[in-house]
């Protein structure tokens, strides 16, 4: 049908053309007779209807009958799905954490991504795990959605790539202003290639490489932690205030209910990433930013607060 | 009864004066026939502001990127649009417009069991709308979906509690109607008309205020909880207070499910009195067809979690329920067969009403058979939450619904208004309707299956093609929409008079009185002695 | 003549469609509630400790005294129909008269039931209620939630009471004619209905 | 006009419904005290059912009117009590 890569594509698709076979025969099948006799009974060629009685046999033998076709396709639908639900006990593990409007993903030694990095042939174990509103892993792909209910903490899928490639990572659960930009990607790789990816430990580092450009680390963590999705860079309001020519002003605030007035700095920064609601900024509404605490490091803040510098007016 | 009197009769109820003249002569009047029209002129206002919403939604999905709106004003304009949609126009849709009208003339009564009730039920149903209107003023537009899932809809930035207590007020106009017609029907048939001999129409109202009157005070409490989760912050579908988010769900579907076939019964109903006269032949299996709308009524009540396939369900839950939809199809395609084995043989008067019944039968199984699709687990997993359940939808309501709603405004038009319509125009105006319709939904199955979700503002360019001939589509579908409506209206003040009784050759006893009816609709209470449907 | 130019198209007396119609009615609030019992089994099942915990701190001699007024109340609007259908009138008014006075001792019962609690700290996302745990906030949200709707069921009911009251007062409702009290008394034993889950389940179970 | 012969409940029958109401009241009270672990539950349970079906059936009169009243209210507790199973196929598998 159309791109398939994991060991479920074959259970769906088979038990989809079974029930598309049976619909197609029912829709040619019925349509045709319809026209059929709109051609054949209109009352020019056939000015005098017959009565005709009713007959028990023929409605028993069509409702029967099709209780046994739709058995039969919720058969195929329950053996395309009873895998999805049987996770195996070995396999890589992944968490995938969802909010408000990016995913990341997690892994056991540490690592975190905002693609899902998998190895091909094998299977993936993925917690989902939401931490606001109802989000929804969805990999057309691979033929596996599953929501990420806040509070369900048992909650997990599984797949097994079949394929190497790039595919596509949809939120399909209706979560807000722009769950339509709530995607990402899942990148399967060969085995080894993925080992490597998965031991590279520079990623995963403390310590910010020597030399590196502190701002641009801090540009590209606002991408993929998915900050920008709530501030934009270009002065656009979104659901939070923006970044652009923000740096050192005084900004209002509403404190425990009493106005105040704040400067925006390195202490209102990493208090707002740490403790978002402690400080609303006026005209925004409490409890839409999560805390970042455990997330982001002072480090990272570090980097943020250096990019968050060049866009000062 | 000493209440009829002489001078009212022959006096069409569209012109009678009773004590209030003029508009209030018609918001104020508890005539059965009145009210159904001021429901039917309330829903074409807002089902033109919703559809308009449709158009402009598809024109924003023309392409990806934004076209002419932001991602907020998207969407609030797909939750107004589910919500008018849903609760303004479908679910009250043919009960209040064509059954307030039809069902006591069909069953040969003088009006509903309780008059005052019914026009109450109407005025509650202006006033919810202007509640759910009036969030535009009180914090912005909705934009939860209309399906207002926890937790988002404590989260959203929008006010929502207008939105949420308007829903809950045109539950009770739902209910009331509901009541009334059990009691009518119960009581007020006339002599002769045993439960048997009841026509079609009539029963599927039946089972369908069952459900009204058993399924929506479920709606009911589920938005009151919401309402009150976000003033006092109860906690009961709340996670961070222990509140479990997907019981939300299992309420608002365990209404909404049902309320599915509020929508579509009544519609078949209408489809089941047409076939039969534009076929002048009796309805084949008229049993089976009742009792299949009973059997509908009641398994559509433990079908709810299909819905849910994917919420983190049990496992166990899920296969039961798959089982159960599937079930549920059975008496609908018991329906299918017997319409289509009316036709055989019989002496087919192709009009406009039988255009819109036979299209309805068309669209109707697109959408019922992609509903298996759905009902199937494996598939339902790659296909819930996108545009092919759009599709489906879109093609059962709409095309169920909307198409069964066209047909019966054609067929009891003339009795209606006592004028008929341009036959050439509305014939014209059901063909360009059909095909935009098709041109507009069809693409949206493939692109559900490729994987585009719904709800999306924007979407990636592989999705492109589908979207285009889609939207293309809806600018059709509109033209024929503007055809029927322009036309059906110019005729209900222009149109060619109508004043014999019967202009169809029904049997039913709505054609066995006078075009328009009078105000106690007859002169004489009627008997009822064979089936309906018995032609010769 | 008011008839002809009444706009009613035709009134007409059938006690019998009136009492299915309050029936109908009766089994959408049987289902609101219902609903209602359905979270509360969902969450039991899901917190029984926290549940049992719960039902301790509410007083069950109130609760037994509420229960036990609310059946004599039944009783006496039971009754008062007897009394209409014998065309004792004067006794169905002292009947009816008890049954509304004893709907506002329930409702002055319930207020300082709910005031005990909530100057304990204990009401919908009180900080005290947040610090006892998701199992306690749920039990204490649903407590509010449903004895306050059925309150305002109470509530309603003075109301019909009233309104009947007067009906009967101005022989409205009579010997011949007296569905509406009937209908009220049907509604009255519904609320009753549902206190007698509610009682059991909020107070007694620990 | 329609009016049909109303069967009339007396006094007496009233008074002993209610007593037998309050003691099964007294019943369920004094139940509880009794630790039975789950099965507390299920007893009060079950004696609520059986106040229910009394107010029900005299009370509110479904034992004299007209039959088809007792068989809605029947049907409407089935629909109800299979909502009810039916929701628990998710939470007592989860
Ligand atoms: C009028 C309204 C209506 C009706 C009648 C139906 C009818 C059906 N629906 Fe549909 N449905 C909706 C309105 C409706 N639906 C809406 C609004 C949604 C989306 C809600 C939202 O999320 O916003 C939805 C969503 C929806 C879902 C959830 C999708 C998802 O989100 O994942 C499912 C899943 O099972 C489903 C299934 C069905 C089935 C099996 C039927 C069956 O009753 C169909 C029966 C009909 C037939 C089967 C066709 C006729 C028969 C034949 C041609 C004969 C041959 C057939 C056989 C041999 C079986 N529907
Ligand atoms: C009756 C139900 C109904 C009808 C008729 C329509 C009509 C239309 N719908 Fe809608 N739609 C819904 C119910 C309906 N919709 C629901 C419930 C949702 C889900 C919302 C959510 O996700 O929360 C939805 C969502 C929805 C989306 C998905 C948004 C998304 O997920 O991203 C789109 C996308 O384009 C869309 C488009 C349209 C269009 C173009 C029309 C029309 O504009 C097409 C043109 C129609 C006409 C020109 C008029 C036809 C007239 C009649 C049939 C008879 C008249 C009847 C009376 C007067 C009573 N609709
Ligand atoms: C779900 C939307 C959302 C996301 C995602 C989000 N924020 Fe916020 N943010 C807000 C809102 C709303 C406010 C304003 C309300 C407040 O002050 O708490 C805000 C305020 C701030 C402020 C204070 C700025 C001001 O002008 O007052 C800073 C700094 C900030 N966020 C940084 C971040 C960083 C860094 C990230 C990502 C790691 C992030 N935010 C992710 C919504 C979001
Ligand atoms: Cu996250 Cu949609
Ligand atoms: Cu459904």
């Amino acid at each position: 049908m159309i791109l398939g890569a994991s060991t479920f594509v074959e259970g769906v698709d088979n038990a989809f053309i079974l029930i598309l076979a049976f619909s197609f025969f029912f829709l040619i099948a019925i349509t045709g007779l319809i026209i059929y006799f709109i051609w054949r009974y209109n009352n020019k060629r056939n000015p005098k209807a017959t009565q005709i009685k009713d007959s028990i046999s023929l409605e028993l033998t069509w409702t029967i009958i099709p209780i046994f076709l739709v058995l039969g396709m919720f058969y195929y639908g329950y053996v395309g799905w009873i895998p999805m639900k049987r996770p195996p006990e070995e396999g890589l593990k992944v968490t995938a954490n969802a909010r408000m409007w990016s995913f990341s993903f997690q892994y056991e030694n540490g690592r975190t991504s905002d693609k899902l990095y998998v190895p091909v042939d094998s299977a993936v174990i993925i917690r989902l795990n939401a931490l606001d509103v109802l989000h929804s892993f969805y990999i057309p792909a691979f033929r596996v959605k599953e929501d990420m209910v806040p509070g369900l903490t048992n909650n997990r899928t599984w797949f097994e790539a079949t394929k190497t490639g790039t595919y596509n990572l949809f939120c399909t659960e209706y979560c807000g202003l722009q769950h339509s930009y709530m995607l990402s990607e899942v990148v399967v790789m060969e085995k080894e290639e993925f080992k490597i990816w998965y031991e590279d430990t520079t990623a995963v580092a403390a310590v910010a490489p020597e030399g590196a450009n502190m701002a641009l680390l801090g540009r590209q963590l606002l991408q993929s932690k998915g900050c920008i999705a709530c501030h934009s860079l270009d002065g656009r309001d979104l659901v939070g205030p923006t970044y652009k020519d923000a740096w050192g002003t005084m900004v209002n605030v509403v404190t425990d209910g009493q106005s105040r007035q704040v400067t925006y700095d390195d202490e209102y920064v990493i208090r707002s990433i740490y403790e978002p609601d402690y400080d609303i900024h006026e005209g925004y509404r409490p409890g839409q930013m999560l805390s970042y605490e455990g997330e982001l490091s002072d480090q990272d803040i570090e980097m943020i607060i250096e990019f968050l510098k060049t866009l000062a007016p | 009864m000493s209440e009829t009197n002489t001078t009212n009769q022959h006096v069409s109820f569209l012109k009678y004066q009773g004590k209030y003249k003029g508009l209030l002569g018609w918001i104020l009047s508890t005539d059965h026939k009145r009210v159904g029209l001021l429901y039917l002129y309330t829903m074409l206002v807002f089902f033109s502001t919703a559809a308009i919403l449709g158009l402009l939604m598809k024109l924003e999905l023309i392409a990806p990127g934004m076209t002419i709106m932001g991602p907020q004003t998207y969407n609030a304009m797909f939750t107004v649009h589910g919500i008018i949609m849903i609760f303004i126009i479908v679910v009250p849709g043919l009960p209040a417009v064509f059954g307030n009208f039809f069902l006591p003339l069909m069953i040969g009564a003088k009006d509903v069991a309780f008059p005052r009730l019914n026009l109450l039920s109407w005025w509650v149903y202006v006033i919810g709308i202007l509640t759910v209107l009036s969030s535009q003023f009180i914090g912005g537009w909705p934009d939860t979906g209309w399906t207002f899932y926890a937790p988002y809809s404590f989260r959203t930035p929008v006010n929502i509690l207008p939105a949420l207590f308007g829903a809950f007020i045109l539950g009770f106009s739902s209910i009331l109607t509901g009541i009334n017609f059990i009691v009518t029907m119960h009581r007020m048939r006339c002599p002769g008309m045993t439960w048997f001999k009841m026509p079609l129409f009539p029963w599927t109202l039946y089972a369908t205020a069952w459900i009204q009157v058993l399924a929506t005070p479920v709606i009911g409490i589920t938005l009151l909880l919401t309402v009150m989760e976000r003033v006092m912050g109860v906690g009961i579908f709340n996670p961070a207070m222990g509140g479990d988010p997907i019981l939300y769900q299992h309420l608002f579907w365990i209404y909404s499910h049902p309320a599915v076939y509020i929508m579509i019964l009544p519609g078949m109903g209408v489809i089941s009195e047409i076939l039969p006269v534009f076929s002048r032949k009796r309805i084949y299996g008229y049993k089976a067809i009742v009792l299949s709308s009973l059997a509908i009524a009641f398994v559509g009540y433990f079908v709810w979690g299909h819905h849910m396939f994917t919420s983190g369900m049990s496992g166990r839950a899920l296969y039961a329920f798959s089982f159960l939809t599937f079930l549920v199809a059975i008496p609908s395609a018991i329906k299918v067969f017997n319409w289509v084995s009316t036709m055989y043989k019989g002496s087919l008067n192709l009009q406009t009403p039988f255009y819109w019944a036979v299209s309805f039968i068309f669209v109707f199984m697109i959408g019922g058979l992609t509903g298996l699709v759905l009902g199937s687990l494996a598939t339902n997993v790659h296909v819930h939450d996108t545009h092919f359940v759009v599709a489906h939808f879109h093609f059962i309501v709409f095309g169920g619904t909307g198409f069964s709603f066209m047909a019966a405004l054609h067929y009891w038009f003339p009795k209606m208004f006592g004028r008929m319509y341009d036959r050439t125009w509305a014939n014209t105006g059901w063909v360009i309707f059909f095909s935009g319709f098709l041109t507009l939904y069809l693409p949206m199955f493939y692109l559900g299956i490729l994987g585009m979700p719904r709800r999306y503002y924007d979407y990636l360019p592989e999705f492109h093609g589908g979207n285009i001939i889609s939207s293309l589509g809806a600018i059709a579908m509109i033209a024929g929409i503007l055809i029927v409506f322009v036309n059906l209206i110019r005729s209900s003040r222009h149109g060619e008079k109508v004043t014999e009784k019967n202009p169809w050759g029904g049997r039913t006893l709505e054609w066995q009185t006078d075009t328009p009816p009078t105000l106690e609709n007859w002169e004489t209470e009627p008997t009822v002695t064979e089936q309906p449907y018995e032609y010769k | 003549m008011e008839k002809i130019t009444e706009h009613t198209a035709h009134v007409h007396r059938d006690d019998e469609g009136d009492k299915l119609g309050m029936w109908l009615f009766i089994f959408t609030e049987l289902l609101l509630f219902g609903m209602l019992f359905l979270i509360y089994a969902v969450y039991r099942y899901k917190n029984p400790v926290a549940f049992q915990l719960g039902g301790e701190e509410l007083d069950v001699f109130l609760g037994t005294l509420n229960t036990v007024i609310l059946l004599i109340s039944s009783a006496t609007v039971a009754m008062s129909i007897t009394a209409m259908q014998k065309g004792e009138k004067t006794k169905a008014l002292i009947l009816l008269g008890t049954t509304l006075f004893i709907a506002v001792v329930f409702l002055i019962n319930k207020w300082f039931e709910w005031g005990a609690k909530i100057d304990y700290g204990l009401y919908p996302n009180s900080e005290n209620l947040l610090e006892l745990g998701h199992g306690t906030t749920l039990f204490f949200g649903l407590y509010y939630v449903m004895s306050g709707i059925h309150a305002l069921h109470i509530l309603i009911g003075i109301g019909l009471f009233v309104f009947v009251y007067r009906q009967i007062m101005v022989n409205k409702i009579n010997k011949t004619d007296y569905v509406w009290l009937e209908n009220v008394g049907l509604y009255w034993h519904l609320v009753d209905l549902i206190w007698i889950f509610l009682f059991p389940l909020f107070y007694l179970i620990h | 006009m329609s009016q049909e012969k109303q069967h009339i409940s007396s006094y007496t029958s009233h008074f002993v419904v209610l007593i037998t109401l309050i003691i099964l009241t007294g019943i369920s009270v004094a139940v509880t005290r009794v630790e039975m672990g789950p099965l507390n539950t299920l007893v009060a349970m079950i004696i609520a059912g059986a106040k229910a079906s009394v107010v029900l059936a005299w009370f509110m009169h479904l034992k004299f009117d007209n039959k088809l009243f007792a068989i809605f209210t029947a049907l409407v507790l089935v629909i109800f009590l299979l909502v009810l199973y039916v929701t628990f196929f998710d939470y007592s598998y989860r």
